[in-house]
């Protein structure tokens, strides 16, 4: 299985080599087939499980030791709700690789798109495949990436980059709490790997952090799968080739988010929390998706709205949770799949063979491309729920288990019938709109597709059209197997087309009427429903907005206020903030601090010395001459050296004396070139700083009064003056331990001196002349 | 153990030597650049047997000068500084290739190498020193060389920035001189196994305490956390671009690592004051880095703030102080070193084909380059977190920690900071190689001369390394989770050195 | 003395600190050299001062007559003076090339690089 | 007992050495504050100063009575007598030379006028040139009291 | 010919140059057991050429030096670095001091040792280094 | 070979005989191989310079050692009273000395004796001025410092 | 005797010391300064000679010796300054 995804990632990588090929090299689509050749062949693979996993029940677990002392590993399982999804990623793919060797001839980045859409899908076959939750965020995030780079294809557009970046933030920032949320839910179960968490219902449920983690991984969920509030990146990916947008929106990435919730289910699920969460969310999302759907005209709008729709109904239905319901999801996800993978295609062929982009100017195009216009019609009566096609099923399942939900069944049926409704009517305008009444001006004469984008509606409009009078066996088959994985145990639900006269099917009687009904007011019903468009000022997209306004100038605010360029604000931020430390930790202890204040033992010499130390530092910091500062310094050197010599330190006074010859010398060097200063700062400025000068100074000094009165342990210096001249042969302790004890701070020394030579070198003769890097 | 190696002193020699020899070859740059590849190479090599010879034996020690300790000056290799070495191998070699490449003429006649050399040198003496006052030697010549590499060039934005580097890291030097100082008064030693065993043995340790606060800005200045990183966003995105990578890779890390190494051996952190002002500080060291990233829109300048924000990820690792959170603030340093590097040397190679680093005149790398533009996604979304590059290990690493410890706001802070990094990685990605560029102001250099491919060759080592680091994670988080350990338990290290168990 | 070598050292570090934040230039290296000034004084004294016993050891003699001063203190002090040294003769000549290059000694006109 | 007569008187020239050279580096100090003008002090510093320091350095190699000492003392006298004059000498000259002020009732300036600023040349006064054929054409730029800035 | 600079100072300048030269060798070897040292008297050689400097002229200095600092530098640092390898391969650690007892004539019976070497690489680099900077800077000053 | 280089070859041999390697030793063997040169090699041209300029040296030194000491004690007097008597000038002094040394020397030597200071040399070297605290008559300030010029030359020549 | 004549002496150079300060502080000019400069590195020297005394340590005496050689660069470094036209009065 490891290599059933990685080959994904390696196909990405020999991709723009086959695109390159010189067989293939005259017609760039023949390198679709040959990539698509992989997903085929994944396809038929996973396939060949439909027995023993499928039929079976089988799980099949496979695992490759990562990191085991994270308990990360990659460890892959293949179960029914895996196998659906991989056969849906596969499949589909392959007829999407194909798709876009045609769409995209010619175009110079078409090499990208495949290395694009081939690692996206191996990232989303790991994702389904995964049994470990860090593997799976991983392909999760994998997902993402690639999606954001699928999205941004048209780079140079800058609405296209916009989008990409919108459902990048919005699947990333999701993406974040599920990370937590994963981590949390991997310290409550002890484990990453899910097979073992998924066992663990009830330590999961009773643990404490059992909110927290549902939420953060539901806020996860939900935005991969643009469930309210951040259903509003989806749409707007359209940006994206239409390829790319199918196979988003019908197999793959959105329901991730569903899938997850899936999986999930037999560990996190079944509590009220879950129900609710899920449940009215999934609803709300239904209706809004649906109604927005109804409320656009761009072609891949609405089938992105309707996407939307169609994830709002399978987190309903997960989030319900009772067998039918979890039998709906299954089945609704397969359905959607199929009709919607179609649909995107067929969208792309309007698009490519036609050049509308917009419902509002398609029409008639039935007589140019028959079997567009055929297939569109099957995928369009799937998506409607029309019997025999598979969506009937689907739809009847979810109309019985909403009506039969244990939670809130009353605001789900509202939600899910007026959902039914609208979709029949989206259901409409997908399969009638374009191909019926008068024959719209376009761009582009209309025309049929070539085979290689034919295909993939051909096939998947008429699976749906075979899998929905063949209900029983595709149960049996695949989504028994899938239920269970999902309900955690085996369901008594049986999938068939026809149930008998109940209300669910009365329900879609009902909205099929009203749908159509809708349709043919389409219009009048957008400018009736105008009004919502004043909502969507305040919707969630415009939170999004105003985030990112948000943080462009709370960021620049932030930076005016902390980085403002000046070094003195930065030197009373960081002197402020060491002596605000010092202070407080001095105040905490402070009946175990010992200042020691003793001048008993001044000798009258040492305090002239010092006051006219102090004298100079004073001249120093306020004289108005440069020079007499200069001067001043002169003056602290010979009594600093003066100092050193009082209290015994020789080899200091000497090295002070000559340090201080040698500054004055560099200092008059350098003076020479500089202006004299020039009273540049207002006095109150200027007390400002002194004040916090002296505090800084005042701390300084109550530091060394209680160090001064705290000595915990006598020195390691008896060391060297026990041991300089009987093992390191040398009279002056303070040379021997320069070049002997501790040579390497000697060592460190002088290449400091070195450094500086070399950089005044490099200032002083380096001009700023050549830009070369 | 004490088990002596020369092994430990050489990744200080080597450099010092090869800065030394490119000083006495100032003359002939190909001796320097000769030197510059031997000298890196060996450095990594030797860097890469030090952190083998620790995962054997331990702790190693080495007394300099056959002084025992506390009275010589010891080195030190824990795991930490071990690896730690070890990465500044990498950030040596990649630099030093990279050089070859990038910098100028008149950058090496006006002594690149020889700075080179010798920053690598403060740097690894600075990881390897068990000495209080040596670590400030080292941190001195680390950062003398730094300031001479940031004003190699003489323009005046690296004048102006230079200022302010160096005005506030002498303060910060003045600053750790004057707490070793007060240290030295308070227990008459300097060695810090022999600092971290007497202030052990103390019943009242109130001084020590307050001084522990002067180490914690000192240091704190040098790894540029809140509110002490200004000088880091002022300076950093002037000097030549191979330049700041190196500084982007290292210079920082050596302030946190001496966080790591004092707040464990000398004041051990835990239920301390100064742990939950770090935890504060992390998180806010976190958000201002990364708000100050989001309003910039120069290449540079971006990266430069989110170092800033990186670093509040390694001070939480240090901050919650648990053998997990601790390894995952090493492993953060190891992954930002290598990602950040790569993102600043990519800034150079975009500036070389395009001639600028400002967002609003760049464009069009991804169609003309799309090699680079691949390496740059690789290491941005490693920064950012995103799996399964390195940057997402450390990311997850340090979060569970957080979990761990309930550290709930911390968590949600890094990971919203995380989501920032997106933000600006995005950002760059759209602007510089999305977006069509409307006027090239240079003359592209023909696309692989073999400075560029040498510049290439470089990134895209930087690159494949951050994805190995997150594929091979195993081992590296057995080392650092080694490194954690032996931090966590000071016994070990104070025996190593001084012999004797606390 | 070492209580007046606190009150000393404090003076140094104010003065330094209060030079550094001028916007002249010129006075930032001038408070530079306080600043190192003030922190040799402060290990100095930190480390407890001695009168009129040099750490030397007469010749012939094994060890020194009597307590001598501190020999570590000073090797560090050394060891920053002259590191001290080599930072501030690099940051004379950065102002001077600063000067140089923004042709003002004003630290207000040096704020571009920041934001 | 001799040597008791010798040690103290030893002593004695010691003490009265200290003294007098305290008392010499006093009186530069008190010359330099009180003196009017710069050159004028420089005559209280240059002598008294370099004295006082020799004088110093004789009651400390009287004091110790090794040779070392007495070498070092001799030195420093030598070194002092050596460098002091021509520090006054230099800074006289530029002091001048830049046209630091100097007392209002100073009698007689010979050196007024001769240097030449650009190129730093001092001319000497046309009687003491070996032939009369003083130039007084050429005139210098004017040194006057009250000139404080240089061009 | 330099006006700049009077005749007096040159000529005691040239008095001083080797007395200061002389002292600093002096300082350099003794100081392991008095006061003095590499860095002290690195810095007295310094001051000399400083004042060689101050009397003549940069090309003057220059000539007087015979050698650029740089290569100064980068030997003094050379030398102090390898005066800790020898200790290596006597199987001690790094910087293991070194000693070599000998017999010298007039000073009889010395230790003469790797921090002997030390201190004069010490020396090299004090002396390099300052006058790198100063001589540059009077460069840029002309 | 001069005299001053026999006179320390006469010292160093005394002290190596001596074994007494100090300095007082070697002021005793310098005083004795003067006192030998002297007494033996009195007629030699080479040495007879030599061994007439050493009194002279002493001679100077003492001279000199009264001039500072006057000349502080002048300055003492000076600072210690009011400054009304005192009349500063610069004077110009021709000179005989010649070499650089010559002038040098007693340029410095004028700054440190009484009331004198050195201001600087002409660029022909023809001419010192000097800075005078007691200017009460040039020409005979003039006179004093070419008497003193007059020794040092006596001295050096 | 020694002592009080020594406590007197570092009476006087205390004074000496003040004095000189003041009137580097009072200036008016740079030579000013310059030589007080020159003036405090000879009482540095005097100074220690007394406290080579008071102390019975010759070694201090070495820091005199280096004073006196080169704390006169300083001054020649002023002088040098203020040929080449530098300001020698910029209050
Ligand atoms: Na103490
Ligand atoms: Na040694």
């Amino acid at each position: 299985m490891l290599l059933a995804v990685l080959s994904g990632f390696l196909f990405a990588c020999i991709a723009p080599v086959v695109h390159g090929a010189r067989p293939l090299a005259k017609s760039y689509y023949g390198a679709g087939w040959v990539l698509a050749m992989l997903p085929a062949v994944l396809f038929l693979w996973f396939a060949s499980h439909l027995r023993s996993v499928g039929l079976n029940g089988e799980v099949i677990l496979n695992s490759w030791t990562w990191i085991p002392s994270l308990g990360i590993s990659l460890s892959f399982r293949l179960d029914g709700l895996s196998l659906l999804f991989a056969l849906l990623i596969s499949g589909i793919g392959f007829f999407i690789i194909a798709y876009a060797g045609r769409y995209l001839e010619g175009h110079k980045d078409q090499a990208r798109l495949y290395v694009l859409l081939l690692s996206f899908m191996a990232s989303m076959l790991g994702l389904v495949l995964s049994d470990n939750l860090i593997s799976l965020f991983v392909f999760w995030e994998l997902t993402s990436i690639t999606s954001y780079l699928l999205v941004g294809f048209s780079h140079e557009d800058k609405p296209s980059r916009l989008s990409a970046r919108q459902g990048l933030f919005v699947t990333m920032g999701g993406g974040l709490a599920l990370l937590a949320g994963f981590v949390m839910l991997g310290m409550a179960g002890g484990s990453y790997e899910l097979s073992e968490l998924l066992s663990q219902r009830e330590l999961l449920h009773d643990h404490a952090l059992y909110a927290p983690m549902l939420i953060l991984i539901v806020i996860g969920a939900f935005s991969k799968s643009a469930q309210f509030p951040f259903h509003f990146w989806l749409p707007n990916a359209m940006a994206a080739p239409t390829p790319v947008s199918a196979y988003l929106h019908s197999a793959t990435m959105v329901k991730a988010g569903v899938y997850l919730l899936a999986r999930l289910n037999p560990g996190l699920g079944g509590t009220e929390l879950w129900t609710m969460i899920l449940g009215l969310v999934g609803a709300f999302t239904m209706f809004i998706g649906v109604f927005l759907a109804v409320r656009s005209t761009g072609i891949k709008k609405v089938l992105a709205y309707s996407t939307v729709m169609a994830l709002g109904t399978l987190t309903m239905l997960i989030g319900i949770g009772t067998p039918t319901a979890i039998t709906a999801a299954m089945a609704f996800l397969l359905a959607h799949s199929l009709y919607k993978g179609a649909l995107f295609l067929v969208a792309g062929i309007i698009g490519h063979s036609t050049g509308s982009k917009d419902f509002m100017h398609t029409g008639g195009f039935r007589s140019a491309m028959p079997v567009t216009a055929l297939f569109a019609g099957v995928a369009a009566l799937s998506l409607g729920g029309i019997i025999p096609l598979f969506g009937f099923v689907a739809k009847e399942l979810m109309l019985e288990a909403v009506l039969d939900a244990p939670l809130f069944s009353a605001v789900l049926s509202t939600l899910a019938v007026a959902s039914a409704i609208l979709g029949v009517t989206v259901a409409a305008i997908v399969g009638i709109r374009p191909w019926y009444g008068r024959l719209a001006e376009t761009k582009v004469t209309p025309h049929e597709a070539p085979p290689a984008m034919l295909a993939g509606p051909v096939v998947l409009a008429s699976l749906s059209l075979v899998l929905g009078l063949s209900a029983p066996l595709v149960q049996q088959w695949l989504l028994g197997s899938a239920i269970t994985a999902v309900h955690g145990a085996p369901v008594e639900k049986n999938l068939s087309l026809w149930h008998g006269f109940n209300l669910p099917l009365l329900i879609s009687a009902v909205s099929l009427v009203a749908g159509l009904l809708l349709f043919a007011v389409w219009r009048g019903f957008r400018r009736a429903t105008r009004f919502t468009d004043l909502l969507a000022k305040v919707g969630p997209e415009q939170w999004y907005e105003r985030a990112m306004v948000a943080i462009t100038h709370v960021s620049a605010w932030q930076t005016r206020m902390l980085q403002t360029g000046y070094l003195r604000y930065y030197l009373m931020i960081v002197l402020g903030s060491m002596v605000a430390l010092v202070l407080s930790q001095m105040w905490t202890y402070r009946d175990s601090i010992n200042l020691l204040i003793d001048v008993s033992d001044l000798r009258f010499y040492e305090v002239v010395v010092a006051g006219v130390l102090g004298a100079a530092v004073l001249m120093a910091a306020i004289t108005s001459s440069r020079l007499s500062a200069v001067a001043a310094l002169g003056a602290i050197g010979f009594t600093v050296a003066l100092l050193y010599l009082l209290f015994s330190a020789p080899d200091l006074s000497i090295t002070q004396v000559l340090v201080e010859t040698l500054t004055v010398i560099l200092l008059v060097l350098v003076l020479f070139r500089l202006p004299g200063f020039i009273k540049l700062s207002p006095t109150h400025l200027r007390l400002r700083d002194a004040g916090l000068a002296v505090i800084v100074g005042a701390t300084m000094t109550l530091l060394l009064l209680s160090v001064n009165g705290t000595q915990y342990f006598d020195s390691i210096s008896s060391y060297f003056i026990a041991e300089s001249a009987p093992s390191a042969y040398g009279r002056n302790i303070v040379n021997v331990i320069l070049v002997d004890f501790r040579t390497l701070d000697t060592l460190g020394e002088i290449f400091v001196l070195a450094l500086a030579a070399t950089g005044v070198l490099a200032m002083i003769r380096f001009r700023a002349e050549d830009k070369d890097l | 153990m004490g088990h002596t190696t020369a092994l430990l002193a050489l990744p200080i020699i080597i450099p010092l030597l090869s800065g030394a020899l490119s000083l006495i070859y100032w003359r002939s740059r190909k001796a320097q650049r000769i030197i510059g590849v031997l000298g890196t190479t060996a450095l990594l090599v030797l860097s890469g047997m030090l952190v083998a010879e620790v995962w054997q034996h331990g702790i190693i020690v080495m007394h300099m000068g056959g002084w025992q300790a506390p009275f010589g000056i010891v080195l030190v290799s824990d795991m930490l500084a071990a690896s730690m070495v070890f990465m500044t191998g990498i950030s040596a070699v990649t630099t030093a290739f990279y050089a070859l490449g990038s910098v100028s003429k008149r950058h090496e006649h006006f002594g690149f190498y020889p700075l080179m050399h010798l920053l690598l040198a403060g740097v690894n003496g600075a990881f390897l020193t068990g000495d209080m006052f040596n670590l400030y030697v080292w941190f001195e010549v680390m950062l003398v060389a730094s300031f001479a590499l940031l004003i190699l060039g003489g323009e005046r934005a690296q004048m102006e920035g230079a200022i302010k580097y160096v005005a506030l890291n002498l303060v910060s030097s003045a600053i750790l001189l004057s707490a070793i100082g007060l240290l030295y008064g308070l227990t008459g030693t300097l060695n810090m196994a022999d600092l971290g065993y007497k202030i052990g043995q103390l019943e009242d340790d109130a001084m020590i305490s307050v001084v522990a606060m002067l180490f914690l800005v000192a240091f704190g200045i040098k790894a540029a956390a809140f509110p002490l990183f200004f000088w880091l966003p002022a300076s950093y995105h002037t000097p030549r671009v191979a330049v700041s990578a190196l500084f982007a890779g290292l210079l920082t890390k050596v302030g946190v690592y001496a966080l790591f190494r004092v707040f464990t051996v000398i004041f051990p952190f835990e239920d301390t004051f100064a742990q939950s002002l770090l935890i504060w500080i992390a998180g806010l060291t976190m958000v201002t880095g990364v708000l100050g990233a989001a309003a910039q829109f120069e290449f540079r300048r971006i990266l430069s703030f989110h170092i800033v924000s990186q670093i509040g990820y390694m001070l939480m690792g240090l901050a919650l102080y648990s053998p997990l959170a601790i390894a995952g603030g090493i492993y953060f340093i190891a992954h930002n070193i290598v990602a950040k590097s790569g993102l600043f040397l990519i800034s150079g190679l975009v500036y070389r084909f395009k001639g600028s680093y400002e967002l609003k005149e760049l464009g069009g790398v991804y169609r003309q380059y799309p090699m680079l533009a691949l390496m740059f996604l690789i290491c941005a979304f490693s920064l950012a977190g995103l799996p399964p590059l390195s940057g997402f290990f450390a990311k997850f690493l340090v979060i569970r920690a957080g979990v761990e410890a309930h550290a709930w706001w911390l968590v949600a802070t890094a990971l919203a900071v995380g989501f920032m990094t997106l933000y600006s990685m995005v950002k760059i990605w759209a602007e510089v190689f999305w977006k069509e560029q409307e006027v090239c102001h240079i003359k592209p250099p023909r696309k692989y001369h073999g400075g560029t491919r040498i510049m290439y060759a470089t990134v895209i080592g930087l690159a494949l390394l951050t994805i190995a680091m997150g594929l091979a994670m195993e081992p590296l988080f057995l080392i650092a989770q080694m490194a954690a350990e032996q931090l966590l338990d000071p016994a070990g290290y104070i025996e190593a050195v001084l012999g004797v168990t606390p | 003395m070492g209580t007046l070598m606190a009150f000393l050292v404090g003076g140094l570090y104010a003065a330094a600190i209060y030079m550094i934040m001028r916007r002249s230039i010129v006075k930032l290296v001038i408070g530079l050299v306080l600043l190192s000034n003030a922190a040799n004084l402060l290990i100095f004294t930190s480390a407890g001062m001695t009168r009129e016993a040099p750490p030397l050891i007469p010749l012939g003699a094994l060890q020194p007559d009597g307590v001598v001063a501190d020999p570590l203190a000073q090797a560090l002090i050394l060891t920053a003076i002259v590191i001290g040294f080599g930072v501030l003769a690099f940051a004379v000549v950065l102002i001077h090339r600063a000067y140089e290059v923004v042709k003002a000694d004003d630290m207000d006109q040096m704020k571009d690089t920041d934001t | 007992m001799t040597t008791d007569y010798v040690t103290f008187g030893l002593e004695l020239a010691t003490a009265f050495f200290m003294l007098v050279g305290a008392l010499f580096m006093l009186l530069a100090g008190l010359g330099a504050l009180r003196m009017p003008d710069l050159l004028m002090r420089m005559h209280a510093t240059t002598k008294a100063g370099a004295l006082g320091s020799g004088v110093i350095m004789v009651a400390v190699a009287l004091h110790f009575g090794e040779a070392g000492v007495t070498t070092r003392a001799v030195a420093i006298t030598l070194f002092v007598m050596l460098t002091s004059p021509v520090a006054a000498h230099v800074i006289a000259r530029a002091g001048y030379f830049t046209g630091t002020p100097m007392w209002s009732r100073i009698v007689r300036d010979e050196l007024k006028g001769k240097y030449d600023r650009d190129n730093h040349t001092l001319d000497s006064p046309p009687r003491y040139k070996p032939k009369a054929t003083a130039e007084t054409s050429e005139a210098p730029a004017a040194n006057t009291d009250t000139d404080k800035k240089e061009p | 010919m330099n006006n700049m600079m009077s005749l007096v100072l040159r000529t005691t300048g040239y008095f001083l140059l080797p007395l200061l030269l002389i002292f600093s060798v002096f300082l350099l070897l003794r100081g392991h057991d008095e006061p003095g040292g590499g860095f002290i008297a690195g810095l007295v050689a310094s001051a000399a050429v400083c004042l060689h400097l101050f009397f003549t002229d940069i090309a003057a200095t220059r000539r007087l030096l015979h050698i650029d600092p740089r290569d100064l530098l980068g030997w003094g640092l050379t030398l102090a670095t390898l005066s800790g390898i020898p200790a290596v391969f006597m199987g001690d650690p790094f910087f293991t001091s070194q000693w070599v007892e000998m017999t010298l004539p007039l000073l009889g019976e010395t230790k003469v040792g790797t921090p002997l070497l030390f201190d004069i690489g010490v020396y090299a680099v004090v002396v390099g280094s300052v006058l790198a900077i100063v001589l540059s800077l009077a460069e840029a000053e002309e | 070979m001069n005299g001053l280089t026999w006179n320390i070859m006469l010292a160093l041999i005394w002290v190596g005989m001596t074994g007494n390697f100090t300095g007082s030793g070697m002021a005793v063997g310098f005083l004795l191989g003067y006192l030998l040169l002297g007494v033996t090699l009195r007629d030699v041209p080479r040495f007879s310079g030599y061994i007439r300029k050493v009194p002279r040296v002493v001679r100077f030194v003492f001279f000199f050692l009264r001039e500072l000491v006057v000349s502080n004690l002048r300055v003492a007097y000076d600072v210690l009273t009011p400054t009304d008597y005192m009349r500063p000038g610069v004077i110009a002094v021709p000179l005989d000395a010649s070499t650089d040394g010559e002038i040098t020397l007693l340029a410095n030597l004028i700054s440190l004796t009484p009331g004198s200071l050195s201001l600087d040399v002409s660029t022909d070297r023809r001419v010192l001025y000097v800075h005078m605290m007691y200017l009460d008559d040039p020409e005979q300030a003039r006179a004093q410092i070419k008497y003193f010029e007059s020794r040092l030359l006596e001295l050096l020549r | 005797m020694i002592d009080v004549v020594l406590w007197i002496s570092f009476v006087i150079m205390c004074i000496a010391l003040i004095v000189t300060f003041i009137r580097l502080v009072l200036g008016p000019t740079l030579p000013d300064r310059v030589v007080m400069l020159e003036l405090m590195a000879l009482l540095s020297v005097a100074f220690i000679g007394l406290y080579s005394i008071k102390s019975g340590h010759s070694a201090f005496l070495d820091v005199a010796l280096v004073l006196a050689l080169t704390a006169f660069l300083a001054a020649v470094g002023f002088a040098r300054y203020l040929e080449k036209g530098g300001l020698h009065d910029d209050d």
